[in-house]
């Protein structure tokens, strides 16, 4: 045996919220996305315990797709940034508030 | 005959659509839209001589229509005709065909979608009138509202977009309750019987609990108390009635407002009998204190428009209290006080109006010793105050006599106030009528009296006050059965199961 | 307590403290460099996990291309990390700290409180042919559908950089949009 | 051709006719606008069509995607929103110089994603939908690179939607650890353990984050004011509308699928989340002075009222909640699409914003100033509009649900949103015009939309009983 | 007889109606002749009916109205004694006074509406007489009180005539609202609203009913009759033209109320409370109005005055259980005041306006003579001297209080004939004034008194007639007494209490010895050769109290009208303003408050709204524990 189901899931909810609280906390885009990459990859070990729990191959597919859509995310998003920061010269997610109200 | 019906109601829209066709020739829109009203008029008076009471219905219905529109919902077309929707739906044809002639120069700007918006207003409220479905009634109840918004908002007065708006909220804030509790009787009664249906009989038929049944009624009671309007949530009526141009101020005062009355009538009384009977003390305060109140607050008025307005609240305050006390003379009084103040209020804010056109200003203060500048239109001013103050003869004082005869019945105190009130009425009719037409003489006052067309408006008004102040009989036997059907149906608590079990329907 | 236990409890400090090194870096390459050290952590765990293919390729995908990615962005936006107060941070993060506490608690407890949680993980493996043949057959549709968003990304990319570079030519070029 | 082939052909439409947009644009040198646009249309009303298609009465052959009624009534619903999408579309992207195969394209493929998420049985495919949904908007929101906002808008739609996306997969994941199954009629504790019962908890609540990002409810909705101004206005109104209605339509599924004691826990935090909306949404709209935000604020609300329509959806079924959305559909393009159609033509210019803007434009363009009035009343439930019955359906599910309170919540904040749509109308019709944005003629086709969607919406106002009765048909008694 | 019922009310209508239609376009020869043919008409039917109807009570149905449940409103008419000798008096002296007004008015504009009204005045007041039904009656009531503020603000140009039409018009509905409520007691407690039948069954009223009916018809009739406390507007009402004060304000309208009081009598009679205060109020008022006129600078207003004082005297008999007495006394009055005031009248037109009586003097009488001989006969008959109407009518109200059995009514008694001292004093100091007055400060720019038409003259002559020798119509000497055996079928109505001849002559001929004590007193004072000239330039402050009638209109400023007007301020700005409508606008504002704090949450950048989601999922998370625990 490894450890209690519950241990994966303690742990992968550990780094979730450690990716949550530096998306909510850090004001550098690219932290944020960071943060975020890490709530996927959390989501990613649930899904790879969840797997092995079950013993179906459901969870590890998942997984698959989740990097998947990180990566496009994480493409679409750096471009966004770099082109921000060309236009506005400026990373700092919080600089970015003339809508607002 | 019952195609007559859908006819009548549908004619003005139709009419308003065509209208919409002819926008640039205002002309013709007047034309089109004066032959639309005349000929509704005609459709109802065809109604009146042409049909009678239904034998075996005890409701003194005399035409019906009855079909499915939405069987998912349980939302019927079901409109009905008894004495009362008769009376109401007389006065609006009637009172749509002067707003038109009164229109008639006032409105250069965009005349197609003024006479789309007044004949789009006859269909809404001949729909509230004639509805025998609670839900149709509602649509055709929100539906009013909006032409009449754009009616003040677009011809009115300077400030008239706020007064719009004021208006408009209020009536949607009390629409929105009724709504509710419409929703709310719906699911009860369909919850009991297995049958989702909105038709009046059918939700009379429902069991309610007290405390359901206070609740839905209070907010029936809103929903309708703000159109009447009873008096803590009267502010928006002052403003609406002076900020909107004369034809406005004729559908608001004389037309809108009965729908309120009517809804109270109709539905808020006989829904919720029980809960009715119990809140009578609390009505009859209300509608007391309107009638003093305004009496006091429209005596410190400057704008001559304003105080005819609030007289429509002090008016609509005896309306209620004839409600309340719902007996047959003061249910007939109630009617008929409605349709009197239909024509009265209207006739002034006309006489206002026509006032306005010539001397460009409704401040109390700008204006006096008229009657020598315009002798016809002071007479009519005069007897129309007079009218308005219950002089016997006159229209109002067959409404308000029946309404303190049979409130005097019940409620005694009541009717002693009511009598008060009355007084205090011509207190400040007269400051009116005094500041207007008396004084020194004045060439720069406006002097050019009624045109034709103008009198052709009054004629028929004083007419109708002469009418029904010498010979009310035709109304109030047309009223006769509906009524007493009414009043039966409250007093016992029974009432209403009696009246469906009896195979009324 | 096996030798796995020891192994995953190992790989979950390991990832745990990379990753909250990661996240507290003020500096971007080291907040990277952490981060790549935290999927190595995780790719570990997959393996573990009885995942060898994902393990794979969670060191080729987050750990390589994602995070080469960011380093490349990194570098060329030649961010500079301003010290901050003590206090500045200590405000942007209290709130966000609290909340995350919070939420951790009440996380463990769900976790903790199902039934599951007590079911011990035996060891197994998922061979990457029995694998990927699962997902050819039974997943083939959401990898039908994965090409489709990586393709729209693509599009969104090259737009983007296209639209960058038009802004880069209009700042050293102003004229040229009257000429066009 | 086979069942499971014909049980996607409506996603087949759409991607191959991405697809085929992209190359169009890529391998013809003139990138003919025209032809792209046509082409996009003809995808979409082929997607619409072969709706009609899917196989009758055999087993779905298909794991993954809703080929019943159910699923079918939004594909249709949202090839029709695509296609006046486009329609409202055409005349602004050539004026703001996007008019090319990205747009074209990424709209199907926008579109495909919400069949995607509309239609998912599964927690993949619904994940799958929900982020190629957000990736697609977040190039859509940023292509109109020249109008100021715009990339702040795909900004914050994009930290926003990954966050939010991240939790949506925690919370799939979660679900997936507590149930062992993908299948979201299984997943949402019918048939599980209720030792498990936390864990599903924990999980649906994660997924109900990512759920009220896309939906706008509080307290997830902060971007939707920021990125709906920002984002050009055709993209806006297929955001607010295309985009919710199929998260809307895979929330009716959950609903329907969760067991009855995680409904019975759910329900206080959708309750408090759906008055909250209604309210935040209905009152901040109130001094609103910039078009698009206050009909964000507006949609917030409207996604608030749809809650409260879910919410009762044990006792009312989902009929109503589904008549509301379809409406809420027809309004909100109204709306925006008028918005897009009288923006200016200068590609440097943002929308027509301010709402002094709106000044007058009733009647100097009485067509789309009337579409946009038809629709605001809609949008406040007036008749002779399918927003009248609309609130009567919804606020008759949420009694019939014993939501008393929250019904009473809803009509207060009705009463105040009366005034947010009100101030709109008395901009367009009781003001002087101003002028300082001159109109665009408006085309053939946004006009052609605009006729069709206030068509639609009176219709439903008058005379509803056949969008009732299909509703009743798919969904069982109403 | 419906017939002739039916003429009778028609006639003076129809003038009114053909004035108001086709006023404007009228020639004004036909305007006046169809004014007075009108009401000559009218005259000429209500002694036809009362010819044919011969005593008996008659009730007709003339025209349904309208009936709602038990609730029935039919315009039936009632064509009694008591209703055929007011219906004879009202046209009689309406044909005169329009006789009288054709002259008088000849150059004033506005005819057609003065026409107009005088005839629907007429109109009206006829229905109030013959009305049995008591909306009917109510119908004539309002329709007199409007006619009445319409005459009187016949001057409209001049703002003074318009507010004293108001008061006249609010006053007298403050009697009609009591009048309301009276009816509508009648109606619960009855379910009927026939006078004919209540007064046959006022028996079954309790007792608490009775007495309200009984102090409501009081508040009536004091609206009407200008009765204290509510007599205030009656002097005011002098504003109108001259003829008008004569018919309405003297002789007919005013002594409607009166004629309500009869026609319930038997109503009334079964509260001796109510009886009491009516005779109580009767005497006060009389004594009130009688040394209110004795301080007036104003012909008409010393006229006025007097009339509410007779009006007292009138309420005061009714009061004394002697309602025949009333009458008696009413029909008297009418015919010397209404003599008086046309006499006035003709000296005003003579004087072109005048109306203070310290500017009249010796050429008045020079100037017109036969006005100054009717006047004169006028004043006796007013003063009570024997052997005119006035004393005769006066002698039997103040002998039925003497004899009545309670105390109380001989204090009246000794009001009334004190009353009856100061009114010989009053008139006659009028009458001193206004024909010997000598030189005096304001005589000097008096204007010269010029001829009169003669036909102003003669209509004074049949009045003049039936004030001096009317008397005979009800002589307290054996079987003389015509009136009271002719109302005898009347409800109520009968002779007044017996007294002995010995205690009845001395009454009489004290009467006498009063009236012309107060004569001697006037002449004295104010005579050719008074004793000391009055410097009616420095009025002492009890003079200030009579003139002003007692500050009446003082006291009601400052506790009626300015209370309300404050009220009203309070209201208006207070409540409806500030209160009701400030809660609606307010929770607007409210509203709009909370929509900027929202939209302050929308802060536009990142961080907050981050950090929101992760406290929203927080806050989720809190309330499913807080659901599982």
């Amino acid at each position: 045996m490894i450890v209690p189901f519950g241990h994966v899931l303690f742990l992968a909810g550990l780094l979730f919220l450690m990716g949550a609280v530096c998306a909510a906390a850090r004001r550098n885009l690219i932290m944020i996305l960071m943060g975020v990459e890490v709530m996927l990859n959390a989501a990613g070990l649930v899904f790879v315990g969840a797997a092995l729990h079950w013993g179906t191959l459901d969870g590890q597919a998942f997984v698959i797709f989740i990097m998947g859509v990180a990566a496009a995310e994480a493409g679409v998003g750096l471009v966004l940034f770099y082109y921000l920061n060309r236009r506005t010269g400026d990373t700092d997610a919080d600089s970015y508030h003339t809508l607002k109200g | 005959m019952r195609l007559l019906l859908t006819l009548i109601l549908f004619l003005p829209l139709i009419g308003g659509i065509a209208v919409l066709f002819f926008r640039r020739h205002p002309d013709r829109c007047r034309w089109v839209s004066l032959g639309v009203t005349l000929a509704d008029l005609i459709l109802v008076l065809v109604v009146w001589f042409g049909t009678d009471p239904m034998p075996g219905a005890m409701d003194g219905r005399r035409l019906f229509v009855d079909l499915p529109w939405i069987p998912a919902l349980g939302i019927r077309y079901f409109l009905l005709l008894d004495g009362i929707s008769l009376v109401m739906i007389l006065l609006t044809a009637f009172l749509m065909v002067l707003c038109i002639l009164a229109s008639w120069r006032s409105i250069a700007d965009r005349a197609g979608i003024y006479y789309f918006a007044l004949l789009a207003t006859e269909t809404a409220v001949m729909g509230v009138f004639l509805a025998g479905d609670l839900f149709l009634f509602y649509l055709f109840w929100e539906l009013q509202l909006i032409p009449i918004f754009f009616l003040i908002g677009l011809w009115g007065h300077p400030d008239r977009v706020r007064a719009a708006v004021r208006f408009f909220i209020f009536s949607m804030a009390g629409g929105l309750l009724l709504l509710i509790a419409i929703i709310g009787l719906y699911l009860i009664h369909g919850a009991q019987t297995e049958v989702y249906g909105f038709a009046r009989y059918q939700l009379m038929n429902t069991t309610l609990g007290p405390a359901v049944e206070w609740w839905l009624f209070g907010a029936f009671l809103l929903g309708f108390g703000v159109k009447i309007p009873i008096v803590p949530v009267h502010t928006w009526l002052p403003d609406a009635h002076t900020e909107a141009p004369t034809a406005g101020s004729v559908i608001l005062a004389g037309l809108l407002l009965k729908t309120g009355a009517y809804g109270l009538l109709r539905f808020g009384f006989p829904l919720f009998p029980t809960a009715a009977a119990r809140s009578v003390p609390i009505l009859l305060t209300l509608g007391l204190v309107g009638l003093f109140y305004i009496a006091w607050i429209a005596l410190t008025q400057q704008d001559i428009k304003r105080i005819v307005a609030y007289s429509s609240i002090s008016h609509m305050g005896l309306v209620v209290v004839g409600l309340a006390v719902w007996n047959e003379i003061a249910l007939s009084g109630a009617v008929i006080q409605m349709v009197n103040h239909g024509i009265t209020t209207s006739a002034l804010f006309i006489l206002v109006g026509i006032l306005e056109e010539r001397g460009h200003s409704r401040q109390l203060g700008d204006y006096h010793g008229l009657w020598h500048r315009m002798p016809v239109f002071s007479g009519f001013f005069l007897f129309f105050a007079m009218a308005a103050v219950g002089l016997p003869g006159l229209n109002n004082f067959i409404g308000e006599i029946l309404i303190l005869m049979g409130t005097f019945q019940e409620w005694p105190a009541a009717g002693i106030i009511g009598f008060i009130g009355i007084v205090l009425t011509l207190i400040y009719f007269l400051r009116l009528v005094q500041n207007l037409l008396f004084g020194p003489v004045d060439e720069r006052m406006p002097g050019d009296d009624i045109t034709q067309r103008e009198a052709a408006v009054l004629i028929p008004l004083a007419l109708a006050v002469l009418w029904i102040g010498l010979h009310p009989g035709p109304l109030l036997d047309l009223l006769a059965p509906s009524v007493a059907h009414l009043a039966d149906l409250v007093g016992g608590n029974g009432g209403a199961a009696d009246y469906v079990a009896s195979g009324a329907m | 307590m096996t030798l796995y236990t020891g192994i995953f409890y190992l790989l979950g400090v390991i990832t745990l403290t990379a990753t909250a090194m990661a996240v507290t870096r003020r500096n971007l390459v080291h907040a990277a460099l952490w981060l790549v050290v935290s999927f190595f952590g995780t790719s570990l765990l997959f393996y573990l996990l009885g995942a060898p293919f994902l393990a794979a390729l969670e060191v080729i995908i987050f750990a390589g291309a994602i995070m080469i990615l960011f380093l490349f962005i990194i570098m060329t936006l030649r961010e500079e990390a301003a010290p901050r107060s003590f206090r500045e941070v200590w405000r942007r993060w209290r709130l966000p700290s609290i909340l995350g506490l919070i939420s951790l608690v009440l996380i463990g407890f769900f976790i903790l409180s199902a039934a599951s949680s007590y079911h011990r993980l035996m060891p197994a493996m998922a061979a990457p042919i029995d694998f990927g043949r699962f997902l050819v057959t039974d997943y083939w549709l959401p990898v039908e559908i994965v090409s489709f968003l990586l393709f729209v990304a693509l599009v969104g990319v090259l737009y983007l950089g296209r639209a960058t570079d038009e802004l880069e030519e209009e700042e050293s070029l102003p004229s040229v949009e009257e000429e066009a | 051709m086979s069942d499971w082939l014909l049980s996607m052909l409506p996603h087949i439409c759409l991607g191959m006719g991405g697809f085929l947009v992209f190359c169009a644009g890529g391998f013809l040198k003139k990138r003919p606008a025209d032809l792209l646009f046509g082409m996009a249309l003809g995808a979409a009303v082929l997607a619409g069509l072969a709706v009609f298609f899917f196989p009758q009465g055999a087993e779905n052959p298909n794991k993954m995607l809703d080929i019943d009624a159910f699923g079918a009534y939004f594909y249709l619903l949202l090839a029709g929103i695509t296609i006046l999408t486009l329609l409202f579309a055409r005349q602004y992207a050539r004026h703001k110089g996007f008019s090319g195969d990205e747009f074209y394209g990424i709209l199907l493929f926008a579109a495909l994603s919400m069949f995607l998420t509309a239609g998912a049985l599964h927690w993949l495919a619904f994940f799958l939908g929900v982020e190629f949904l957000s990736i697609s908007f977040y190039i859509l929101i940023a292509l109109s690179t020249r109008k100021p906002g715009s990339s702040e808008a795909a900004l914050k739609y994009f930290i926003m939607g990954s966050v939010a996306g991240a939790f949506l997969v925690f919370g799939i994941a979660v679900l997936y650890a507590a149930t062992g199954s993908m299948v979201i009629a299984e997943s949402l504790g019918p048939y599980a353990d209720p030792a498990q019962q936390n864990l599903i908890l924990l999980g649906f609540s994660l997924i109900l984050v990512g759920i009220g990002f896309k939906l706008s409810l509080v307290p997830f909705h902060f971007w939707t004011p920021d990125v709906y101004q920002g984002a050009p206005a055709p993209v806006t109104a297929f955001l607010s509308t295309g985009a919710k209605l199929c998260v809307l339509a895979a929330l009716v599924r959950f609903g329907a699928a969760s067991a009855e004691w995680l409904w019975e826990f759910i329900t206080p935090v959708l309750w408090i989340m759906a008055a909250l909306t209604m309210a935040w949404g209905n009152i901040a709209a109130l001094t609103q002075q910039r078009m698009k935000r206050l009909l964000a604020y507006s949609s917030m609300a409207h996604m608030g009222y749809l809650l409260m329509a879910l919410l009762a959806i044990r006792e009312a079924g989902p009929g109503p909640f589904l008549f509301y959305a379809t409406v809420y559909g027809l309004m909100d393009l109204g709306a925006f699409g008028s918005a897009a159609l009288l923006s200016s033509a200068d590609p440097e210019a943002g929308d027509r914003e301010d709402l002094k803007d709106y000044q007058g434009l009733g009647f100097s363009h009485p067509l789309i100033g009337g579409v946009l009035a038809i629709s605001l009343l809609s949008l406040a439930g007036l008749p002779p509009t399918g927003g009248f019955f609309g609130k009567f359906v919804l606020f008759r599910a949420a009694l019939q649900g014993d939501f008393e309170a929250l019904a009473v919540i809803g009509i207060l904040t009705a009463i105040v949103s009366i005034y947010v749509y009100l101030k709109v109308i008395v901009a367009l019709y009781f003001s002087p015009q101003t002028g300082r944005i001159p109109v665009p003629e408006p085309p053939m086709l946004g006009r052609a939309a605009g006729i069709a969607v206030m068509v639609l919406i009176v219709w439903m106002g008058v005379f509803p009983s056949p969008l009732l009765e299909v509703i009743e048909g798919i969904v069982g008694g109403y | 007889m419906k017939s002739l019922l039916m003429m009778l009310l028609l006639f003076p209508l129809l003038g009114g109606l053909y004035h108001a239609l086709l006023g404007v376009r009228l020639d004004r020869r036909w305007s006046e002749i169809v004014a007075v043919a009108a009401v000559a008409g009218s005259l000429i039917m209500a002694v036809a009916a009362a010819v044919v109807a011969g005593g008996r009570p008659v009730i007709f149905p003339l025209l349904e109205w309208f009936s709602v449940g038990e609730l029935a409103a039919s315009m039936d008419a009632m064509y009694d004694p008591l209703a055929a000798v007011m219906a004879v008096l009202v046209t009689f002296i309406a044909a005169l006074v329009h006789l009288f007004s054709v002259i008088y008015m000849r150059r004033e504009g506005g005819y057609a509406r003065y026409y107009c009204y005088l005839n629907l005045f007429v109109f009206f007041m006829l229905v109030i007489v013959t009305a049995d039904n008591l909306l009917f009656l109510f119908l004539g009531w309002e329709g007199v009180g409007f006619c009445s503020y319409a005459l009187i603000g016949f001057w409209y140009r001049d703002a003074y005539h318009a507010d004293a039409a108001r008061k006249a018009f609010l006053v007298t509905r403050i009697g009609s609202a009591a009048l309301g409520i009276a009816i509508g007691l009648f109606f619960t407690a009855f379910q009927s609203l026939s006078m004919d039948y209540i007064t046959h069954h006022a028996g079954m009223l309790s007792a608490g009913m009775v007495l309200a009916i009984g102090l409501l018809l009081l508040a009536a009739a004091a609206g009407k009759s200008a009765l204290l406390p509510l007599s205030i507007w009656l002097p005011d009402a002098m504003a109108g033209p001259t003829p008008v004060s004569a018919l309405i304000h003297a002789a007919t309208m005013v002594t409607a109320g009166v004629y309500l009081l009869l026609r319930l009598y038997p109503v009334l009679v079964l509260s001796p409370v109510a009886m009491g205060v009516t005779a109580a109020v009767g005497a006060v008022t009389a004594l009130y109005g009688a040394c209110s006129a004795l301080a007036q600078h104003d012909i008409k207003r010393v006229l006025a005055y007097s009339t509410v004082s007779q009006l007292g005297f009138m309420v005061l008999g009714i009061g004394a259980e002697d309602p025949t007495g009333g009458l008696f006394h009413l029909l008297s009055q009418a015919f010397f005041k209404a003599l008086l005031f046309l006499a006035a009248g003709c000296i005003i037109q003579s004087l072109s306006g005048e109306h203070d009586i310290f500017r009249m003097g010796r050429k008045v009488r020079h100037a017109l003579p036969k006005v100054y001989g009717c006047f004169l006969i006028g004043a006796l008959s007013l003063a009570a001297v024997p052997p005119t109407i006035g004393f005769f009518s006066k002698d039997r109200l103040l002998l039925t209080n003497l004899t009545h059995p309670s105390i109380f009514h001989a204090v009246l008694w000794i009001i009334g004939t004190l009353t009856t001292l100061i009114t010989a004093l009053y008139v006659f100091r009028l009458f001193f004034l206004v024909f010997y007055g000598g030189p005096g400060p304001k005589r000097t720019q008096a204007p010269e008194p010029g001829p009169v038409r003669p036909i102003l003259v003669w209509t004074l002559y049949p009045l003049a007639f039936l004030a001096l020798a009317g008397g005979v119509m009800n002589l307290p000497i054996g079987s003389w007494n015509f009136l009271d055996r002719y109302l005898m079928p009347v409800a109520g109505l009968g002779p007044p209490l017996e007294a002995s001849p010995s205690l009845e002559w001395g009454v009489r001929i004290g009467n006498a010895v009063v009236a012309l004590i107060g004569i001697g007193l006037a002449y004295l004072a104010y005579g050719p050769r008074p004793l000391k000239e009055k410097p009616a330039t420095a009025p002492d402050s009890m003079q200030n109290l009579l003139y002003s009638g007692f500050y009446l209109n003082k006291l009601y400023h400052r506790w009626v009208v300015r209370p309300y007007e404050q009220a009203a301020a309070f209201l208006s700005n207070r409540v409806d303003h500030g209160g009701v409508d400030a809660v609606m606008t307010g929770s607007g504002r409210l509203a709009s408050r909370w929509s900027m704090n929202l939209r302050l949450w929308t802060t536009g950048r990142l961080s907050t709204y981050l950090g929101v989601l992760l406290a929203g999922f927080t806050a989720m998370l809190v309330i499913l524990a807080l659901g599982l625990l």
